[in-house]
């Protein structure tokens, strides 16, 4: 409906290969970064960055890893949260034990360290596919779990367990506010959902996706699943990590491992599925609808509550939520595999197609 | 008797074997899916297998491009003898293939399903790729361009970014050919390419498949149930029956051949 | 040598709860090719059910039979169970024939989700107990044999005897009977099954009410040890490194996957623990499998896997 | 003053260097040809070609689809001096016999292995035909003809004559004058042999500035070039108007691609025959039947305003504020959408020629805002005679005179033409040139019409066919059969008509039906049918057929000059007329004569009255094998008026 197309020809490949090949979905994703640099931080209040905003950046970027791993490369990982913890308190140990640390600079080696975990727990998808590799990978959520909680070093043998960051500041300019940690979050989202798509879109991307939909097709044409899985379990987990270290570093300020559960895991799991397998898109839409969905509820619910005179608790809203995500997991795995980033498409497909039905 | 006649082929290029395949057997537990098998296969012809349904013939292609590994035998290709290879390498080697049921890549459009059987050729690391600047930018628009001279042979321009999934039958199997000619193979394997195709379909697959073999003067080891088909466009024939080769010559001869009559040309197929 | 034996006691034991739920896993993958994840929710969902049936029933009935009122509970938790299973396989997993193992995991994954939130919805989140009368004091086996014997915790024998006879129950349940027979046709190939006429829903629904029962004695045993609450849930967790190691298609395999790493965690968790400061059965069990995989992908018996093309 | 073709490339190519001249869609995107790579490109042709022996006034053929290294054959043939003939590339083999002996042709220039063949098929019939350049090579490595090679091989021997011999091209051109021959079109003549319409490089641009004048043509203008150039229609604004304006001319990429090719250029200047306009609200119909009950209402209920006030709004009339914003609200839901999936969004000016259009769907296009116009003109007189200037377009006329051409009728009513574009000769054919050309430099149109109270030209049927009614009731009366045919080819479930009466007493026809849109009208009241034979021989068909013929009546007896052409009977024909069975021109027009001869116990049985007629016919397919089809015929009468004479 929205969209002319006459006259957008491509003279080029560069041209026709480029992200957004119609001009009206340029405009409309300038806009909406424009957005989110300069119209959202004229709308929000310190609550919404604290409590959603920043969370819902830095899941996205979880979630843009670990769609990645996934959605493109078919290999499943319960693990995420592992990975992210490793990011954060590695990040951390390199913030806190080497002084003078940037903090971006930490929060990348947390990615690093992410990364060569992420590729010795993907040395099992070698020889081991599906369910058993999901397995091994809890394996991974497990062993970090316990590392941190017992292993003092890591948490720089603070007493409490718990470990914590203190003033953040990125070429002297001091990370505190909520705005701030907006914009530092947001523009490591930007940046790394752009690098995500380019790989992607590229030739690693499509021996991912080979190997996820006809492995031994791809095999046949010369792709080595060694290279193909354990390069997408990097990539993965240096997202996953750097996610995870924003998390502690921006978000928490102070958190135990107990942050990275394996809650944490299937959460970011549950994002990629509702938001879309494969799909940079996709996994901006899962983070938002997960994110949002239990503010929703919190608020909704007891309004439900007081119309029909029943007082609704705090314990009953969490069980809801559990219901409701166990219940949309189930209803996108049956209805729509492919979650909101296809239904998106489908949307702009019909926008393209209008008025005609096909 | 077949075994050791070798049918001279005038009109295609000389007697240069560029496969040899030597005394193959291969089983699944016990199973026995190819018994002794040898054959060769000259530069530039058309070279099929036919044999009926369970005659081992997919099992022989997945023995020469390294899918399975035979227990026994070994594989000659242009005077290197190999008894196992993995697959990467044989790809490596110039050896490409289709498939029976199609195995193309669901998930992406005709484009990107070709371009994957570019990948060997794609030389640009990790960080090119993900700042997608320079050699990446390059390598991905030089690779499009051989792409699209194959999509233009196919004669796919109008589908070009078409999800597989949605294409019909016939045209799926031109993609999963166009996919194993972005390898530029010097020698190409055809799992049954005309299977379930109605006559023009089969028609035009002939055709490319002939053109495939003047044009680019490729090597072809080809699997196909018809048997007018075969017969017209091979040049060689190798006749599987039970894991075992019962014949082996131009499809003259093999249409003589008493053993493959009742093996084969007799039933109906 | 005492401590090593009563460790070794110890852990066969559990190991023997372990293989109890890992049973769970492998009897509902058998027959439908799904890796069952919520098979810990449906623990902690029949205990809750049997709990607080047993608290229930007498106020409601104004009774006061201990004995009574948790076979009542029993019975009503069995029905619900069965129920619940039904459920899950008729309205989840129907809908999900054919789909690849992955998406039926994560279907399952948000069927666990549910039934957390639904159990505790219903049955509260508290933490409750049930009592079946098991015995809580120790006591001490072959003080003949030498000095101070072993002091082996009751219960846990009590525990482990049930847990052992329902698994035996079991497999001979499947070894001998007819739905046991007709539901390995199933496992071995579903299309040929059908074509003799086994109504594969009618199976897929027997396994998971079976499912649902051995989830309900686990929960109870469980549950009459720590309480009943929602950690429970986790000993799903607990019995995944023991199927897989078992070989996801092998009966036998989860019984002595069971018993290996509920020997194996106790062992290095006294032995070598301390040196990593403690905790370590969390993981034990996983990294074991993990190295097991790497020389064994199908798991210790399972079936080996081969792609065709 | 007046130029040639060749210079003004040149001129272009020295003015604006790096501007697109061609485009093609290939190898998946639209490979550009600036003015400077297209000069040389034709300088090194031009040597090539000079190399291999053409001289002056010699002639060579082109056959293919809009190839941007055909255009620049042609160039390099006009620079040299040489004649360009482009002929029709879906023409079967035998048809080029005769233009290439009729011009002596000794060269051929064809895009693929498709033409070669079709050459080397006549090769034997064509001696002089001594050279065969191709430009796609696929499929052509085995080929060992004598003097067969590829463009490139003719480009590269070019390209080292143009080096050692760098001034020859530019004189060459120089030598070149206005008066000299352009181009030669073989005019599908609907009987007999084709004639060679000669036109210089004069006439040509005469023509093509005048129209470029008249609607204001720039040098940013888009143009998809997808009619074959054999056709001077497609000659005139893809070739004659490119070089005249400079504009950029896109070629598709196959027939294949059409759509999705005019999708993406969006042309801003659009030319086509009514099929083609046809063929577009066709699918647009056939699409939007599946649509969602919701997106139907909005569709229709936008097409009412539209139908109502659209056409106003175009034409810059007056139209209430209500209808206006109801407009606008349509623009956004329905009408733009639309124009972009019919890649129309950016027709600045769009033109329909060749055959009448109807009316119907010539304001449906006008409706949605496309500013669809008519044009009157013939190969004779270079396309441009009459347009209809913007805000001045009906749906029954063809438009004023433009720049510097002059019309009168003759007592007979035909429309004589006299303008700098007429056609320079007959080839080779005196006899022919002397009937349509009178020495006072008067081209006789052989069509009859009249100019109506707007000014505009109206044209009622071609003059020769213009026959009269002989006893019966209207004695003596008009009889219009093409202006019959197209007002039965307006409904959409008629695809051909041909009707007799010239000389007799009652007029009939011959029907082909619209094989879809009748199909989806059987589907909808879901009357099964087996193919085109069945289906028209269905009384159902036979019924709706009637229906549209009586309306016609109806219409006609309206009209007091052309009450007498009412048909009384009619028949539905038993297969589709073809133009591979020399039914119909290339440009698909009926050969009534033909028809009649080949048809004719089908015409006696109508005016013998009978019911009913068996007929078997030859057919030829698409693949080049023939066979036979026959059936029994239902012969049908229909209702005809009495002539109301209305107010004058």
């Amino acid at each position: 409906m929205l969209y002319r197309e006459n006259g957008q020809f491509k003279t080029s490949y560069a041209a026709d290969q480029q992200i957004f090949p119609i001009a009206q979905d340029r405009i409309g994703i300038l806009l909406l970064v424009a957005f989110a640099i300069i119209g959202v931080p004229l709308l929000a209040d310190e609550y919404l960055f604290r409590a959603i905003l920043i969370p819902f950046l830095i899941l996205s970027l979880a979630a843009i890893g670990l769609n990645i791993l996934v959605g493109y490369c078919g290999q499943i990982s319960l693990g995420t949260g592992a990975f992210m913890a490793v990011g954060a308190y590695a990040a951390y140990n390199f913030f806190v034990r080497v002084d003078g640390m940037p903090v971006i600079v930490a929060i990348l080696l947390g990615g690093v360290c992410s990364t060569l975990a992420g590729v010795v727990f993907g040395i099992p998808s070698l020889r081991i596919k599906g369910l058993y590799l999901a397995v091994a990978t809890l394996a991974a959520q497990f062993f970090f779990d316990w590392a941190f909680l017992r292993i003092n070093w890591f948490t720089n043998n603070s007493s409490s367990g718990t470990v914590s960051v203190a003033d953040l500041s990125l070429f002297g300019i001091k990370i505190d506010g909520p705005l701030g940690k907006y914009y530092f979050c947001l523009g490591f989202v930007l940046v790394f959902a752009l690098l995500a798509k380019n790989l992607v879109r590229g030739h690693i991307g499509r021996e991912w996706m080979a190997m996820r939909d006809m492995d031994v097709a791809a095999s046949v044409i010369g792709i080595r699943p060694v290279y193909a899985k354990l390069s997408a379990f990097a990539v993965s987990s240096f997202i996953v990590g750097v996610a995870g270290a924003l998390w502690g570093f921006v978000h928490l300020g102070s958190w135990e491992p107990a942050a990275f559960n394996i809650d944490r895991s299937f959460q970011l799991l549950f994002m990629v599925i509702i938001g879309g397998l494969g799909s940079i898109m996709g996994s901006f839409f899962g983070a938002a609808f997960i994110s949002v969905l239990p503010i929703f509820l919190s608020l909704v619910l007891p309004a439900l509550g007081n119309v029909f005179g029943v007082t609704i608790g705090t314990a009953l809203i969490a069980h809801t939520e559990l219901m409701v995500f166990g219940g949309l997991i189930v209803f996108f795995l049956i209805v729509e595999p492919h979650g909101l980033a296809r239904l998106w498409s489908i949307g702009k497909e019909k926008m393209r197609l209008w008025p005609f039905p096909h | 008797m077949a075994e050791h006649s070798n049918p001279s082929t005038p009109e295609r290029g000389g007697n240069k074997v560029i496969l040899d395949v030597n005394n193959i057997s291969l089983s699944f537990g016990g199973v026995k899916a190819l018994t002794d098998i040898s054959f060769n296969v000259r530069e530039h012809e058309i070279r099929a297998i036919i044999g009926p349904n369970g005659a081992g013939k997919s099992s022989m292609l997945n023995c020469i491009n390294g899918v399975y590994t035979p227990q026994q035998g070994s594989i000659t290709f242009r005077g290197q003898t190999f008894s196992h290879m993995s697959p990467r390498q044989v790809a490596e080697m110039g050896v490409a293939r289709t498939f029976q049921n199609l195995a193309l890549f669901k998930g992406m459009n005709v484009i990107d399903n070709i371009m994957s059987g570019r990948n060997l050729k794609m030389k640009s690391n990790l960080f090119l790729q993900a700042l997608r600047i320079g050699p990446a930018a390059r390598e991905e628009a030089e690779h499009r361009e051989f792409v699209e001279h194959i999509i233009d042979f196919l004669e796919i321009q109008a589908f070009r970014k078409t999800p597989v999934g949605r294409l019909p039958y016939g045209l799926q199997k031109r993609v999963d050919l166009g996919r194993a000619l972005a390898m530029e193979p010097s020698v190409l394997l055809l799992d049954e390419p005309m299977a379930g195709m109605n006559v023009e379909e089969k028609q035009d697959m002939c055709r490319f498949v002939l053109e495939v073999n003047e044009e680019f003067a490729t090597t072809i080891v080809l699997i196909e149930h018809d048997m007018s088909v075969v017969m017209d466009i091979s040049d060689r024939v190798v006749v599987l029956d039970y894991g075992k080769k019962i014949g082996d010559g131009t499809p003259d001869e093999v249409r003589q051949n008493p053993e493959v009559i009742s093996a084969y040309l007799g039933t109906s197929h | 040598m005492g401590p090593f034996l009563e460790t070794l006691i110890g852990g066969l034991m559990s190991g023997m709860l372990y293989s109890l739920v890992a049973l769970g896993f492998v009897l509902i993958f058998k027959a439908s090719g799904v890796f069952n994840f919520a098979q810990g929710a449906m623990v902690l969902f029949a205990a809750l059910a049997m709990a607080r049936f047993a608290e229930w029933f007498p106020a409601l009935l104004g009774f006061d039979n201990k004995v009574l009122a948790n076979v009542l509970a029993f019975v009503a938790a069995m029905a619900v169970m069965v129920a619940v299973a039904w459920l899950i396989e008729r309205l989840v997993l129907s809908k999900l024939v054919n789909q690849e193992g992955i998406t039926l995991l994560m279907a399952t994954l948000g069927v666990t989700y549910f039934l957390d939130g639904f159990g505790q919805t219903l049955f509260g989140s508290e933490i409750y107990k049930i009592d079946i009368g098991l015995p809580k004091d120790p006591m001490f086996l072959f003080d003949k044999v030498f000095e101070g014997g072993l002091l082996v915790n009751k219960e846990d024998l009590y525990a482990a005897v049930i847990a052992a006879a329902l698994v035996i129950a079991l497999s001979a349940f499947f070894q001998y009977t007819s739905t046991g027979r007709a539901l390995r046709a199933v496992a071995d190939d579903h299309q040929a099954a059908q074509s003799i006429g086994i109504p594969l829903n009618r199976i897929w629904v027997i396994v998971w009410a079976v499912a649902g029962f051995v989830a309900l004695v686990a929960g109870m045993i469980w549950g009459s040890k720590l309480g009943v609450q929602f950690s429970l849930s986790l000993v799903a967790l607990k019995a995944l490194p023991v199927v897989i190691l078992g070989g996801l298609t092998s009966v036998p395999g989860a019984i002595i996957g069971g018993l290996v790493i509920g020997v194996g965690e106790k062992l290095s968790e006294v032995f070598i623990g301390p040196m990593l400061g403690g905790g370590i059965e969390i993981w034990f069990g996983y990294v074991l499998v993990l190295f097991v995989l790497l020389v064994r992908p199908q798991g210790l018996f399972g079936e080996k896997i081969i792609d065709r093309v | 003053m007046l130029t040639t073709f060749p210079r003004l490339m040149l001129d272009h190519a020295k003015a604006r260097p790096d501007a697109a001249a061609l485009r093609e869609k290939s190898f998946g995107i639209w490979q550009t040809t600036t003015w400077a790579q297209l000069a040389t490109l034709v300088r090194h042709l031009a040597c090539g070609l000079a190399e291999a022996g053409l001289r002056r006034d010699d002639h060579v053929v082109v056959v293919g689809d809009n190839r941007p290294r055909l255009y620049a054959t042609m160039l390099a043939v006009q620079s040299l001096g040489a004649v360009p003939i482009p002929l029709y590339q879906d023409a079967a083999s035998t048809e080029f016999v005769f233009p290439i002996n009729n011009a002596d042709v000794g060269f051929a220039v064809v895009e693929n292995q498709e033409q070669v063949d079709k050459l080397l098929e006549i090769r034997a019939q064509c001696p002089l035909l001594g050279r065969i350049w191709f430009d796609d090579p696929r499929g052509l490595r085995k080929y060992d003809e004598p003097g067969l090679a590829s463009l490139d091989a003719l480009i590269e021997s070019g390209a080292a004559r143009a080096a050692h011999d760098p001034g020859f091209f530019d004189a060459e051109v120089a030598k070149l004058q206005a008066a000299d021959v352009a181009t030669m079109f073989f005019t599908s003549g609907t009987t007999g042999n084709p004639k060679g319409v000669v036109h210089t490089h004069g006439s040509l641009l005469d023509r093509a500035r005048a129209g470029a004048k008249f609607d204001k043509l720039t040098a940013h203008e888009e143009v998809l070039a997808y009619m074959p150039l054999a056709w001077v229609g497609q000659n005139t604004f893809s070739y004659a108007q490119w070089l005249a304006c400079g504009y950029i001319v896109n070629c598709p990429e196959s027939a294949a691609t059409i759509t999705i090719d005019l999708k993406e250029v969006g042309p801003t200047y659009y030319f086509a025959p009514p099929r083609i306009f046809e063929g577009l609200l066709t699918s647009v119909m056939i699409r939007m039947e599946d649509a969602s009950r919701v997106k139907k209402w909005l569709f229709h209920t936008c097409m009412a305003v539209a139908r109502r006030v659209g056409p106003a709004r175009l034409d810059g009339k007056p139209v209430a504020l209500l209808d206006r914003i109801k407009l606008a609200l349509g623009d956004w839901a329905i009408y733009g959408p639309l124009r972009n999936s019919m890649g129309l969004s950016r027709v600045r000016v769009a033109y329909t020629a060749g055959e009448a259009i109807g009316p119907d769907l010539f304001t449906f296009f006008r409706s949605i805002g496309i500013n669809l116009k008519q044009l009157y003109g013939s190969t004779e007189t270079a396309v441009l005679v009459c347009l209809q200037p913007d805000n001045a377009v009906f749906a029954d006329t063809v438009g004023v005179p433009i720049d510097g051409v002059e019309i009168k009728l003759t007592a007979t009513g035909e429309i004589l033409v006299k303008s700098a574009g007429l056609l320079k000769e007959y080839y080779k054919n005196p006899v022919a040139t002397a009937e349509v050309l009178s020495k006072d430099g008067w081209y006789h149109t052989g069509d009859a019409g009249f100019i109506d109270a707007t000014g505009q030209l109206k044209i009622i049927d071609r003059a020769k066919d213009i026959g009269r009614i002989m006893g019966g009731p209207n004695d003596g009366a008009m009889f219009a059969p093409k202006y019959v045919e197209n007002k039965l080819k307006f409904f959409p479930h008629i695809k051909e008509a041909v009707v007799f009466g010239d000389k007799r007493s009652t007029v009939c026809a011959f029907i082909n039906i619209d094989v879809e849109a009748v199909g989806n009208w059987a589907e909808r009241r879901n009357l099964p049918y087996a193919g085109y034979t069945d289906l028209a021989q269905k009384p159902e068909v036979y019924a709706l057929i009637r229906e549209c013929i009586e309306k016609v009546n109806a219409d006609l007896a309206g009209d007091n000059l052309l009450v007498g052409s009412q048909i009384h009977r009619f028949l539905i024909l038993h297969k589709e007329l073809d133009a591979d069975d020399g039914e119909m021109t290339r440009t698909r027009k009926v050969k009534r004569g033909y028809i009649n001869e080949k048809y004719q116990v089908l015409v006696e049985a109508l005016y013998g009255g009978l019911s009913e007629q068996f007929i078997a016919t030859a057919v030829k397919f698409e693949d080049g094998r023939s066979g036979s089809v026959s059936a029994t015929l239902k012969l049908d009468d229909a209702k005809t008026f009495p002539a109301m004479k209305k107010a004058a």
